[in-house]
């Protein structure tokens, strides 16, 4: 059983019809990569799965378990995790206590000490920074920082929306370097990248979005040998 | 599309209505064009009954109002009888209510029939008010207003739509001024010229104070109020020290009653409102540069139960200038034990007694000047109706003998002053003896 | 940035800052002439402030409740000064029957505490109902939209109580332990206002480590941050915005009840005034910041105690008292103009309308 | 999102159980909404007035409306569909509704000293309760009534829809008579001829029986077939030529206009007053609009252009010997003035809060409204604007010998105002400015970016509102030929706004019609002002649950809004709860 899948999800912004049924699925232990245009609808099927939009048709599950319709923060109890676009962390908050808002839903305080030792590991910078407000930190921080935080919520799916936007390349390399080990930790990683060369160099298979619906899927190492992925998103001719 | 559909038709079908009335009515155009007379006052249903040759029903120059055999003698007011003003409207109503019981219900053999509209203590409602009233032709009279912006907004309307009216509790004093006055006002209430002149009397005679400030809230009558006392109380010789304004809705008076007792007046005359009256009654005696030496006098606006359940202990020792109820008649005794049967407490306000006079000038001058036909139908001419009322003279009222003078004041002012005791704290009832008259 | 623009601006600028020089100059002017006459004793001032920072501790604590729901949704609550009503009018009846019981008098930290309690479960159920029946379904709605419904609530309330207790006021009883005067130095306060100063104190201290310290209370910063993230944070978004409503609730009806005490009233309509006068001192400080509220509740209720006699006595203007609203309201503009974002604004970013 | 709950529901046993509870939900909002209406004074006050002479008042028909409202709710939403499920869940919501009211009734009974604590729980309400029978014997009557109206609640729901209607509308049209009956009898007393007619449907208190039925059975009949025949005529119109559609179309305005100009003479005196008092609210609403409809700059202030205009005029026409520096001028020269100085009050107000966005302007524009208002009413500036007195002697305005004097005269009046405000506003919401107006309401940092100059823009807004509610003040100012400063309190900003917001924001048809609900429909029922402004604020707040674009909306507006509901049903929590609320707030 795949640990996530969508099954011809239909969403809209009021009027706006942004996924088109969309069908995918992720399984255990995965990095699945959906890259696309801006506007292709990555994001929309992010939040569709956690639950921030609702689809009106289609279903998504969770190992089996129906979980559309659900609201975003019962979702997030079950084990998605998310990292949003534009990172979106507290500003007026502390680097500790954006953290512990990650694992605000959780109870068990060893896991919880457990896990954040963790993030501290993976993650050294914001270990110096954990008494600054979230809003003083760099780009890269802020990054980190939103990963983190989803990290806290010690999920089984991590959706994680375009991690490198805004980034010096350095940082990119890091970033990326901290998704593959986490991946190896076991995390099941569900990556949206307009990076695509990146992206796909990383994950094992790859969606390819266009205007609300997928319009190729396969191995991340056949779609980057794929004419079209090739011409419109690895800037190749 | 459909929405966009069913409000057309909604607003064909209205005018569609309105056009077969109006294709079967051009008569209706029509009555603002006939002469003044009977004909553009058109009566009740039962008026077209024809009347037996040689009876000729009365003309008149504002018009006749009839009444059928069997309709009511219909009596309108115009009080303010909701919202925070809302005692002083119904006080009059029940004031009214009773001077009809009193004549059992009854006028030339009428049943009398006495509704009329919510005025609202404002400029606006006073002219809504006025409105609908004179746009009911079966009307004889209007009691009212409560508040004078009422009546100075409305009184034009009902003036113009041939209503004599009559207030029982209007005290500004310029709406008698025969400049601003309108024909066929008239009322039963003092004019604040009398009760500034009184409070301020009082002050400097009885009390022997020279010093004194003044605090009003920004409404008509507290003003007006509070400048006839300065006035007074100026051309005897005190000295004002200051003249403090607040609001009715403000809660903290302890800030302008410390700016008040810097200047160290002897007294502090506030003739405001109930609510904020007796919260400036407690917190006087909070502000230290006050406390138990300065006195303290409101007026008629504080004449009721509720100021000494807001005021409390406070209120003992401090004097209130109102009508004098010791001035009234014996039929006041009877008047109060018929209010408590009849509404089960005693009167909230100040001017039931005015209200029961005023009706009763009305009726008086009804009786003098209606018309009965054979057939019992009742014709009233309006300008007679002023006229007889105007001609009021000697008329024994429960507020004394009412006499109208040519500007429509009708009262018997008689203003006293009230010394607030323990026991008007303790059952929050009004003092019934005054403490000092003028002339004492 | 456009050439034609900036020389406009420059105009208005201009216009603004000599509007604001203006009303400054006549501020400081009225406060020499009034302090050069010496008519007011020192003891005069310390009571005005003491007035001042009495009602302004309760404007405080009803600014709070302003200040966090539009933290969290960006809206003005304007039934919430019907919310500051609910408490106290209802808790009358309670007052009442303690004070005929006897109890008030031999036991009043008890009768103090339970009228306390009873007021702010009412003032809370009643922010309580309106969160769930009149903005939640409104949540996503364009920003005008519940602030007319808060405003139609507003009426709805208030009348609705006028209607079932009735249009005259009621007088709390008053509390015999409560009577007594402390004096240090020229400054002398009433037992009265060292229990609204107490405890307006205690509980907006009480607030900000809520705020501060606890799980739910970064939540609720969380949320107003952001109610998407925190979503994805397993924050459940709609439980932390009622508690918001179940806190501002809470401390209206407190502030409901020491606003009792001092002035022994409550009507129906006790809410309107101080209701516009908190939100504005939310405003003053900076809305959606809780120190701000403060900050702004203590300025706003000295300004209007002290503001009249000290800007206007010494200019001769009639009536001064008559004008506080006035004073306070220019103030405002002024702090506006000056200082877009409140008094204590500054350190977050202007939010956008 | 609901799959979870008809798979749950999917046995009959488990329907019923839950149809049977939804009954009891229903049943106990409706109950809570009679004890509510009993005890917030309205049964009684209500009870003064007669539907149907002496046969049914007002006051228990609110009470029996609860009983049905809870009725017809609980079967709409339990979806029972037998003739005997519908009888029996519905009697039993009624039921349940009218045990609040029985225990009402009892503890009244029991406990006097109730009254202390809600003041309408008199004898007299007890009284119309109990049917005058008391207690015991009148707790029989209030369960059967609500058992009786339940039902029919019930049944009204699985009526046929195109039925349903007639029957609501005959309803509503017999209410509606009955509520109105002395403002239609003074009216119809005018036109003699109808006498017999109006005879026979009024009596001295109330309709007549007769009458009620006669009204009835006319609506009835009148409804079903224009259900029946609505669509052949439209149809009928949809196929005639163009050029005949136009015709009919421009006969259609040519009647209303001249139906407009006669409408004072039909109406009389008081509807005159009426429509006079909408007019002026109008013009304010038209002046809101241009500022928080078109531009979206909320302003609640916008009492002081109002207040701003009335003074000019009062100031330069009253011929008041208080007032003399300027005095005794006719309207007609004041009335430039008073538009004049509006805008250059618009002005600099704006200035200062041209960067000030959202609440801080609405606040800020609030405190301005209420320092004009302070200002008027101040001791300090009573030598030169009256204080408290206000300023009276306002003369009407003339033209040559025609005397504006009452209501009737003064229609016409504010009837050119209207014209020439809403000609103009239709004509600046499509120019460029208008344009430019709607860019800066939906982003203003957009609006900016795309070369809209902000300054000039915002100003024009505060400007253009401000000369229509200065143009208002003044007429208001010789209506009303005395002025207080009472009059202008921010509950006129907000009554404005409330008036631009239900009628649709950015419509200038809404706003005509916010006028009518708002303030002609309140001053037509002036009896039960003591509930005029709860009802009102009940008003608003369904409104925006129901219907936030307004009951006139703007094209572009409603579409919107719209979308965004959508959204919210997407995103929201569980719209079953929603449902609930809403049925709540409506009660």
């Amino acid at each position: 059983m795949p640990i996530l899948e969508l099954k011809d999800v239909h969403s809209y912004y009021g009027h706006i019809h942004a996924l088109k049924g969309i069908s995918l699925t992720v399984e255990q232990g995965e990095i699945v990569t959906l890259i696309g245009a801006n506007g292709a609808g990555k994001t929309s099927t992010l939040r569709t799965i956690s639950g921030l939009l609702h689809p009106r048709e289609g279903q998504v599950f969770l190992e089996g378990e129906q979980i559309n319709g659900l609201p975003a923060h019962i979702i997030v109890s079950k084990g998605i995790g998310q990292s949003p676009e534009g990172r979106q962390i507290f500003s007026r908050l502390s680097v500790m206590e954006n953290l512990e808002m990650g694992a605000y839903s959780r109870k068990d305080k060893e896991g919880i000490k457990s896990d954040l030792d963790h993030v501290f590991r993976l993650f050294p910078r914001l270990k110096e920074r954990r008494s600054q407000t979230g809003g003083t930190l760099s780009g890269g921080e802020q990054q980190m920082l939103a990963m983190g935080r989803a990290l806290m919520t010690r999920p089984r799916v991590l959706l994680l929306d375009e991690p490198s936007m805004g980034l010096a390349p350095v940082l990119v390399e890091t970033i990326f370097e901290i998704i593959r080990d986490l991946n190896k930790e076991g995390v099941t990683i569900l990556l949206v990248e307009q990076n695509a060369a990146k992206a796909l160099s990383i994950a094992n298979r790859g969606y390819v979005m266009e205007t609300g619906r997928i319009v190729l899927s396969d191995e991340a190492s056949k779609l980057q040998e794929s004419e079209l992925v090739r011409k419109a998103y690895l800037g190749e001719d | 599309m459909k929405a966009f559909n069913a409000k057309y038709v909604l607003v064909l079908l209205a005018i569609v209505a309105i056009a077969a009335l109006m294709a079967c009515a051009p008569a209706a155009v029509q009555p603002t064009a006939a002469p003044p007379t009977t004909a553009a006052q058109p009566t009740a249903a039962t008026a077209a009954t024809a009347a037996p040759a040689g009876f000729q029903p009365p003309t008149d120059a504002l018009g006749v109002v009839t009444i059928g055999p069997n309709d009511p003698v219909h009596v309108g007011y115009m009080f303010v009888t909701s919202g925070a003003d809302g005692a002083l409207g119904i006080d009059s109503r029940r004031g009214v209510e009773i001077a009809i019981d009193d004549k059992g219900g009854k006028l030339l053999d009428h049943q009398v029939k006495f509704d009329g509209q919510d005025s609202g203590c404002s400029a606006e409602g006073g002219q809504a008010a006025a409105a609908k009233l004179a746009a009911d032709n079966t009307f004889t009279v209007v009691l009212g207003s409560s508040c004078s912006s009422e009546i100075r907004a409305g009184g034009p309307t009902l003036s113009k739509a041939g209503f004599t009216v009559i207030s029982p509790s209007n005290t500004a004093p310029d709406l008698t001024d025969p400049a601003k006055r309108f024909p066929g006002y008239f009322r039963t209430a003092h004019n604040d010229k009398v009760q500034g002149a009184v409070a301020a009397k009082f002050a400097l005679e009885k009390l022997g104070v020279k010093t004194a400030a003044t605090i009003h809230d920004g409404s008509p009558y507290a003003e007006g109020l509070a400048n006839a006392f300065a006035e007074n109380f100026e051309k005897g010789g005190g000295k004002i020290t200051s003249r403090e304004a607040v609001s009715p809705t403000d809660t903290d008076f302890k800030p302008v009653l410390t700016k008040i007792a810097a200047d160290k007046p002897e007294m502090i005359f506030y003739p405001i409102f109930v609510a904020a009256g007796s919260l400036i009654t407690k917190q006087a005696k909070e502000v230290p540069g006050l406390g138990d030496s300065v006195k303290l006098m409101a007026a008629d606006g504080t004449f009721s139960p509720d100021f000494y359940k807001g005021a409390g202990d406070a209120a003992v020792g401090m004097f209130q200038s109102s009508p004098d109820f010791s001035a009234f008649t014996g039929g006041y005794a009877k008047f109060l034990e018929e209010h408590q049967a009849k509404f089960g407490e005693k009167p909230v306000s100040a001017f039931h007694a005015h209200a029961y006079d005023a009706f009763n000038i009305f009726a008086a001058a009804l009786e003098k000047v209606a018309v009965k036909g054979p057939d019992g139908t009742l014709y009233i001419g309006q300008q007679a109706l002023r006229d007889a009322v105007a001609a009021t003279k000697d008329f024994p009222g429960l507020t004394g003998t009412l006499t109208c003078d040519p500007n429509g004041d009708c009262a018997d002012p008689h203003i006293a002053v009230y010394q607030v005791g323990e026991d008007n704290v303790k059952n929050a009832v009004v003092p019934s003896q005054p403490f000092w008259k003028p002339g004492q | 940035m456009l050439k034609r623009r900036r020389s406009k601006l420059e105009i208005t600028d201009i216009f603004i800052y000599a509007f604001g020089i203006f009303i400054i100059a006549i501020i400081l002017y009225g406060s020499f002439e009034t302090l050069r006459q010496g008519k007011y004793s020192a003891s005069q001032w310390a009571d005005l402030f003491v007035f001042g920072i009495t009602i302004g501790g309760i404007y405080a604590l009803i600014a709070l409740g302003y200040t966090m729901v539009y933290g969290i949704l960006q809206m003005i609550n304007f039934a919430h000064s019907e919310v500051f009503m609910a408490g106290p009018l209802t808790a009358f009846f309670l007052a009442d029957a303690l004070a005929k019981s006897g109890l008030l008098a031999t036991n009043p930290a008890i009768s103090l505490l339970l009228i306390f309690a009873f007021s702010m479960i009412v003032s809370t159920t009643v922010a309580v109902l309106l969160e769930r029946i009149a903005y939640r379904p409104l949540r996503h709605a364009p920003r005008l939209v519940p602030l007319i419904t808060a405003i139609g609530a507003s009426f709805f309330l208030q009348y609705a109580f006028r209607g079932l207790f009735g249009t005259q006021f009621k007088v709390y009883p008053e509390i015999p332990a409560l009577e007594g005067v402390v004096t240090i130095g020229v400054v002398r306060l009433t037992y009265t206002q060292i229990l609204v100063m107490i405890s307006a104190a205690a509980l907006m201290i009480g607030l900000q480590a809520f705020v501060q310290r606890t799980r739910t209370g970064k939540a609720m910063r969380a949320v107003a941050e952001s109610r998407e993230s925190a979503a994805l944070m397993g924050i459940n978004v709609d439980s932390i915005i009622l508690t918001t409503f179940v806190l501002g609730g809470a401390l209206a009806g407190a502030a409901g009840v020491l606003y009792a005490l001092v002035f022994t009233q409550v009507s129906f309509a006790m809410g309107f005034i101080p209701g516009i006068k908190a939100f504005t001192a939310a405003v003053l400080g900076g809305i959606g910041i809780i120190p701000g509220a403060m900050l702004g509740g203590l300025f706003l209720g000295i300004v209007e105690s002290v503001g009249p006699t000290l800007f206007l006595d010494g200019l001769n203007i009639a009536a001064p008292y008559q004008l506080k609203d006035a004073i306070a309201f220019t103030l405002l503009v002024l702090v506006l103009i000056f200082r877009p974002s409140g008094i204590m604004g500054g350190q977050t970013q202007e939010k956008k309308a | 999102m609901n799959a979870s709950l008809t798979a749950q529901a999917n046995s009959p046993n488990q329907t019923s159980m839950r149809a049977w509870s939804v009954a009891l939900r229903y049943g106990l909002i409706g109950g809570a909404v009679a004890l509510f209406l009993a005890l917030v004074g309205m049964v009684e006050a209500f009870a003064t007035r007669y539907v149907i002479a002496n046969v049914i008042d007002l006051g228990t028909l609110l009470l029996f409306l609860s009983y049905l409202g809870a009725g017809y709710v609980a079967i709409k939403r339990s979806g029972a569909r037998t003739p005997f499920e519908i009888l029996s869940q519905g009697a039993f919501a009624g039921f349940i509704a009218s045990v609040f009211i029985a225990l009402l009734a009892v503890v009244i009974y029991a406990i006097p000293g109730i009254r202390t604590i809600f003041i309408n729980a008199s004898p007299a309400l007890l009284a119309i309760l109990t049917f005058k029978m008391g207690v015991p014997a009148g707790l029989v009557p209030i369960l059967l009534s609500g058992v009786i109206f339940g039902a029919i609640g019930g049944l009204i729901e699985i009526l046929p829809p195109s039925l349903r209607r007639s029957l609501i509308y005959a309803a509503m049209v017999v209410l509606v008579f009955g509520l109105m009956q002395d403002l239609l009898r003074v009216t119809l007393q005018k036109w003699k001829f109808l006498d017999p007619a109006t005879s026979f449907t009024f009596s001295n208190n109330g309709l007549t029986i007769v009458g009620a039925v006669t009204l009835f059975i006319l609506t009835f009949l009148a409804s079903q077939l224009w259900q029946r025949r609505g669509n052949e005529a439209r149809a009928r119109y949809r196929q005639l030529p163009t050029r005949q559609q136009q015709l009919l179309g421009w006969g259609l305005i040519a009647f209303s206009v001249a139906l407009l100009l006669v409408l004072p003479l039909l109406v009389g005196l008081f509807f005159s007053e009426v429509l006079v008092n909408v007019g002026l609210f109008i013009l304010l609403g038209l002046g809101l609009n241009i500022v928080v409809g078109f531009a979206g700059l909320l302003d609640l202030g916008y009492v002081a252009f109002y207040a701003i205009g009335a003074y000019t005029v009062a100031l330069l026409t009253s011929t008041s010997l208080e007032i003399v520096y300027a005095g005794g001028n006719p309207f007609w020269l004041a009335l430039p003035f008073a538009v004049f100085f509006a805008v250059l009050a618009g002005v600099i107000l704006g200035i200062p809060v041209l960067k000030i966005r959202g609440d801080y302007l609405a606040i800020v524009t609030l405190g301005f409204g209420e320092i004009i208002r302070l200002i008027v009413l101040s001791d300090f500036l009573k030598p030169i604007l009256g204080g408290s007195r206000g300023i009276e002697l306002i003369p009407k305005p003339f033209i040559g010998s025609f005397e504006f004097a009452g209501p009737e005269e003064l229609y016409y009046l504010i009837l050119a105002g209207c014209g020439l405000a809403a000609f103009v506003a239709i004509r600046v919401k499509d120019s460029r400015l208008g344009r430019a107006w709607g860019a800066l309401r939906e982003d203003e940092d957009v609006a900016e970016a795309m070369g809209i100059n902000l300054v000039s823009t915002k100003l024009m807004a505060f400007a253009m509102g401000a000369a229509f509610g200065g143009l208002s003040g003044a007429i208001f100012a010789s209506k009303l030929a005395i002025i207080y400063p009472s009059s202008f309190n921010l509950l006129l900003s907000i009554n404005v706004l409330a008036v631009v917001i239900i009628g649709g924001m950015g419509s200038i048809p809404g706003v005509v019609l916010g006028a009518l609900v708002l303030v002609g429909l309140p001053e037509l029922l002036r009896e039960f002002s003591d509930y005029r402004l709860m009802l009102y604020g009940a008003a608003l707040v369904i409104m925006m649950l129901v219907r936030p674009e307004g009951l006139w909306p703007e094209k572009s507006r409603q579409r919107e809004l719209h979308e965004s509901q959508q959204e919210e049903i997407l995103s929201g929590p569980l719209a079953a709860d929603e449902e609930v609320a809403r049925e709540g707030a409506a009660g």
